[in-house]
């Protein structure tokens, strides 16, 4: 059977619903050697800010059950390094370019917005969620207001789709949803990590010099899982969803749940063709069971009781 | 998972160490000394992420990696479960490893603990140099490759830090004591940071070159998450380098910038 | 060395801080076959309501990674039952008896402080945190009002001391916290299960007739321990922790960040003799480490960088 | 972990049928027909959550119990990985097994599937008894302890979905056929939700007695968490009962309470 893998989110299409999660892939070229990024339906690039930043302290990971803590705490080379180093590499492939930003403030989140206006990128994701920096970005994103606010003042200065990427650290994450998408985001992406800590009991410390980190990986699937479906009965919206995906079955339960496109993150460390290997078991999982289209999937939940 | 590497053993070597032979051909033909590899340790996926060990000899022809481990925490613990005949998930070679250059003569290897694995394929890769290797253990009974050192035609200095084995006290010691500038036209080091801080900032305070392997915490191991980053003087002042991909070897004039 | 494990939470003297968590013991008996009820601090019971309940259809549970999702939805013999029948055995014991409490309406909560104030029970745990009930509970833990508003009225209804059960479903646990201590909680515990959803992407439905569970085990213990220490860090009433805690390593985690006592919950599935275990190795570690006192841990983490 | 359980051979029984014979003295003297084990399936506790398996057999004098299971998901699957000599962590013997009466004479037992496998010790423990068991099975290749029950003395009656081997189709049409009302002491039952309803619900039409065995996924396998609930009559009207602890087996008038 003839499958389509394609998706189309904001008008962007996407080979496949398999996209690198920020901050894991770094800008790509790095995992070339594992995966032929034509395979891939998108790269979500490490977080931008609109300096050159060095990040937090080392140690900046820990295991933890079925997940990591991490507090890079955004090292990258700034915007502008991004336009002028990276853009053009990942141009030469299918793959759709997605530029994760994140700002101290608002102001911040407009420069980026604007230098990346008139780029070869294909979706701006606007980081409200990153736990790991002191100001800014987590900040905005724990409140409706603060995502209405970042969410409008990007919407004006650009006229790529844009996508807000929410954090999982809060009561009501539909709600933040339908307020970033009220502004006028095209898209929501979850969940970025669940803030988290881990003491080494000898030392009496906590094992990330940061303190605390954000947790990713298998252990916060069900969270995730449940959380896409609640963003996805609440917004008109596409959602993006991720957390802990490591297969096409958990793929999968992401797109039943109401996602029309997902991330893998942490697996990458794992297995660095996890990106590749999940986009071809999806579309083993659709030849099996005929379905002809990914899109037809997309919020296919059949709830019990009902 | 992709099992390339098949253990063709996995001995103690000394007291919760082990030696590890994996035959993995695409490795073994490209690996350099100072390189490392990023293995998934336990078969059912419970640990997420890979450990990094170095190379400790690679032989192109038969196809063999030795891999030389502690035992300190679950994924190593792991590790030395493995049997014969097991197929692990390795990735491999990665990083940038020890600069040779073919107009060394007079060479210095400094290794503490754990360090002293990826030397040992450094020094059978340094070819007719005068190598002087300092190795610092805990105690007698963590001397490991000592005579492997020897039957390279290195001369061998021991510490111990218990005077178990050797001179008692830091390697750091012996090696200052030995170390004159002009003396050596490399210094390599590999062991914990309080070691190799040491002989780099010595060295440098010469105005002489070394060459250092850093350890730190990972994610991917190639480059992509930042997640190992140390830092290095740049141009504009403090810049971070990844221990993945950049190192694990530096060059002794750029690490622990914060000093100068 | 001699070491003392006692520790007092709100007058309440436990002979050590392991407690086993509600809704994972049953009223205790259960065990007592593998563990000697003497030998752990406290045992907080099935979280009781006024009327018996038959919780949600079957399944219940789900495993995922390092953790499980649960969906018993209350089931309990109600308020009256549990003080006819399960006091008198718990009293032939050592252990303090925890009553945890969950209600629809506030007034369901005042009228089962009232039944249980004059009964043998030490503490009264009152859960506003169950994510397996339509309607109340959980409802009233997710705003700081209407954990003040629960607070309040369970304190004007018993002389015994209250402990308020949080849920971690918040942005900020911490103020969460404060609302309770403001009025007149005695002590707080943390954490209740994250909400979470399995798919099972062949029947395309979630795994639990109930569509959504608690998530609880190692899974969540890092989250667990950076909210214990949130919580610890703005209030001044005792805090008691959990959440993954399967040895003494991980209940000195929360020690350390700052809980009182620990209670154990999931674990003990896998482990039928966790709690006991667990307070035998905290106590190696006291000795080990020459502790004389575990109070004296309490909060005794050192952050780095300061 | 408790690592009471000697792991004698763990051997195929048919395709992904696995038949383990433990050593454990302890629940091998006390078990009881119908009871069964909560085993921790992963040597590394990556599974949280022991798995249920009934007990098929138990030898008091040799300390040996026997379990068969299938492999279905990941549990099943590390069990099946479990070698000889391997020790794992069992729990047991659990709940409350079959209720045998001393008076019985004429006995059926229907079984399906892996509802068979308690059916086994069920069927040795019953004496003198006339037995006829109706096994139901997918196909030929999953029929299993035929000849064992054969041996036993038991009039076997087999079925299979699709009619490789014995009656096509359900087994509770042959049993329908072989039934009347009278004929049987006792009916035992064990197998697929839809399979048990049937038969119970036709002898309790009858007014007539059974036993049968539930499952349910389970937490504590103690009857703590009430994870395990199954609704029965109560003589208030529809109540819950364990299935860990109340059960597994409960008295056929009781169970499927919706439906009268
Ligand atoms: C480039 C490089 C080369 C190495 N070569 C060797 C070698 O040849 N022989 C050897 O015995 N050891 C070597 N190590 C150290 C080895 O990686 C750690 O001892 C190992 O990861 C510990 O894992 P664990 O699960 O047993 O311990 P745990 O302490 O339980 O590990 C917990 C986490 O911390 C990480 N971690 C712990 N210690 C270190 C460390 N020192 N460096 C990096 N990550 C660490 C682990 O990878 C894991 O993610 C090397 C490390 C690096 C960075
Ligand atoms: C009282 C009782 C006795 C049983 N006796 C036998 C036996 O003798 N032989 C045999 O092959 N099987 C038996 N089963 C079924 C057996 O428990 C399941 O097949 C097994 O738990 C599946 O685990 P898994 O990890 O392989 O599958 P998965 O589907 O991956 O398991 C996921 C989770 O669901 C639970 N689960 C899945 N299927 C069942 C089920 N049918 N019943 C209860 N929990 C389930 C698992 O325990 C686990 O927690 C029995 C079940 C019960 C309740
Ligand atoms: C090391 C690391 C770095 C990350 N950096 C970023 C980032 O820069 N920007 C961002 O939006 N998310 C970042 N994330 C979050 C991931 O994109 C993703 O939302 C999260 O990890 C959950 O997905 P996973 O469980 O598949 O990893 C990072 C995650 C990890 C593990
Ligand atoms: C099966 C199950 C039932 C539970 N029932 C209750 C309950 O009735 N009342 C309550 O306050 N918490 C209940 N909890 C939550 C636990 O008490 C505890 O807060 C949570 O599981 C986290 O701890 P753990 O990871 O050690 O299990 C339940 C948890 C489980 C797993
Ligand atoms: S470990 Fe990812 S960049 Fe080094
Ligand atoms: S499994 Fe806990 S009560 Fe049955």
């Amino acid at each position: 059977m003839v499958v389509n893998t394609r998706v189309n989110i904001a008008g962007v299409v996407f080979v496949n619903p398999v996209i690198a999660a920020s901050g894991t892939y770094g800008f790509g070229r790095e995992y070339s050697d594992y995966v032929d990024l034509n395979k891939i339906g998108g790269i979500s690039v490490k977080g931008l800010t609109l300096q050159p930043r060095l990040g937090n302290d080392t140690p900046r990971i820990a295991e933890t059950p079925s997940g990591i803590l991490n507090s890079v705490g955004l090292q990258n080379p700034g915007v502008d390094a991004f336009i002028r180093d990276e853009i053009p590499y990942l141009k030469q492939f299918d793959t759709k370019i997605i530029a994760n930003i994140a700002g101290n403030t608002v102001s911040d989140y407009i420069e980026m917005a604007e230098k990346l206006d008139c780029t070869g990128i294909d979706i701006l994701e606007v980081n409200v969620s990153c736990p790991n920096v002191k100001k800014g970005c987590l900040a905005f994103g724990t409140t409706m207001s603060g995502v209405a606010e970042v969410t409008k003042a990007v919407r004006k200065a650009t006229k790529k789709p844009i996508m807000i990427k929410l954090t999982p650290n809060v009561s009501d994450i539909a709600s933040i949803a339908l307020s970033a998408e009220a502004e006028g985001a095209d898209a929501v992406s979850l969940i970025n990590t669940i803030t988290g800590m881990v003491i080494d009991v000898n030392t009496r410390r906590p094992v990330l010099a940061n303190n605390t980190g954000g947790l990713s990986g298998p252990a916060v699937r069900p969270v995730a899982v449940r959380m896409v479906h609640e963003v996805y009965k609440s917004v008109s919206i596409p959602v993006v969803g991720m957390g802990g995906i490591c297969s096409a079955e958990d793929a999968i339960q992401f797109i039943l749940a109401g996602a029309s496109a997902i991330m893998v993150g942490t697996w990458n460390f794992n297995n660095p063709r996890a990106c590749s290997d999940v986009a071809e078991g999806i579309k083993s999982y659709m030849e099996e069971n005929s379905i002809s289209d990914v899109s037809k999937l997309t919020g296919e939940l059949i709830m019990n009781g009902d | 998972m992709n099992l390339n590497a098949l253990v063709i053993s996995n001995e103690i070597l000394c007291k919760n160490n082990m030696l590890m032979r994996l035959f993995v051909p695409d490795i073994a033909a490209k690996a350099k000394p100072g390189q490392f590899l990023n293995i998934i340790c336990s078969s059912d996926n419970k640990l997420i992420l890979r450990r990094p060990i170095s190379i400790m000899d690679a032989d192109a022809e038969k196809g063999c990696v030795d891999i030389g481990y502690e035992i300190r925490g679950e994924g190593t613990m792991l590790l030395a479960e493995q049997k014969k005949g097991a197929k692990i998930d390795v990735m491999g070679p990665l990083g940038n490893g020890f600069c040779i250059d073919d107009n060394f003569s007079n060479i210095a290897i400094v290794g503490g603990g754990i360090g002293i694995y990826p030397l040992y394929f450094l020094a059978k890769s340094l070819g007719e140099c005068n190598i002087d290797v300092f190795m610092g253990y805990q105690c007698a009974g963590k001397v490991i490759l000592e005579d492997e050192f020897k039957t390279e035609g290195c001369n061998v200095y021991l510490s111990t830090d218990d005077g178990s084995r050797g001179h008692s006290g830091f390697i750091t010691e012996l090696f200052s004591k030995t170390y004159k500038p002009g003396r050596y036209d490399m210094i390599f080091v590999c062991g914990p940071e309080i070691m190799s801080r040491k002989v780099v900032l010595m060295v440098r305070s010469n105005g002489e070159r070394s060459q250092v392997s850093l350890e730190e915490r990972m994610g991917c191991g190639i480059g992509a998450c930042l997640v190992c980053s140390c830092e290095v003087k740049t141009a504009e002042g403090i810049g971070r380098k990844t221990v993945c991909k950049d190192g694990p070897v530096f060059n002794g004039d750029i690490v622990f910038p914060e000093v100068d």
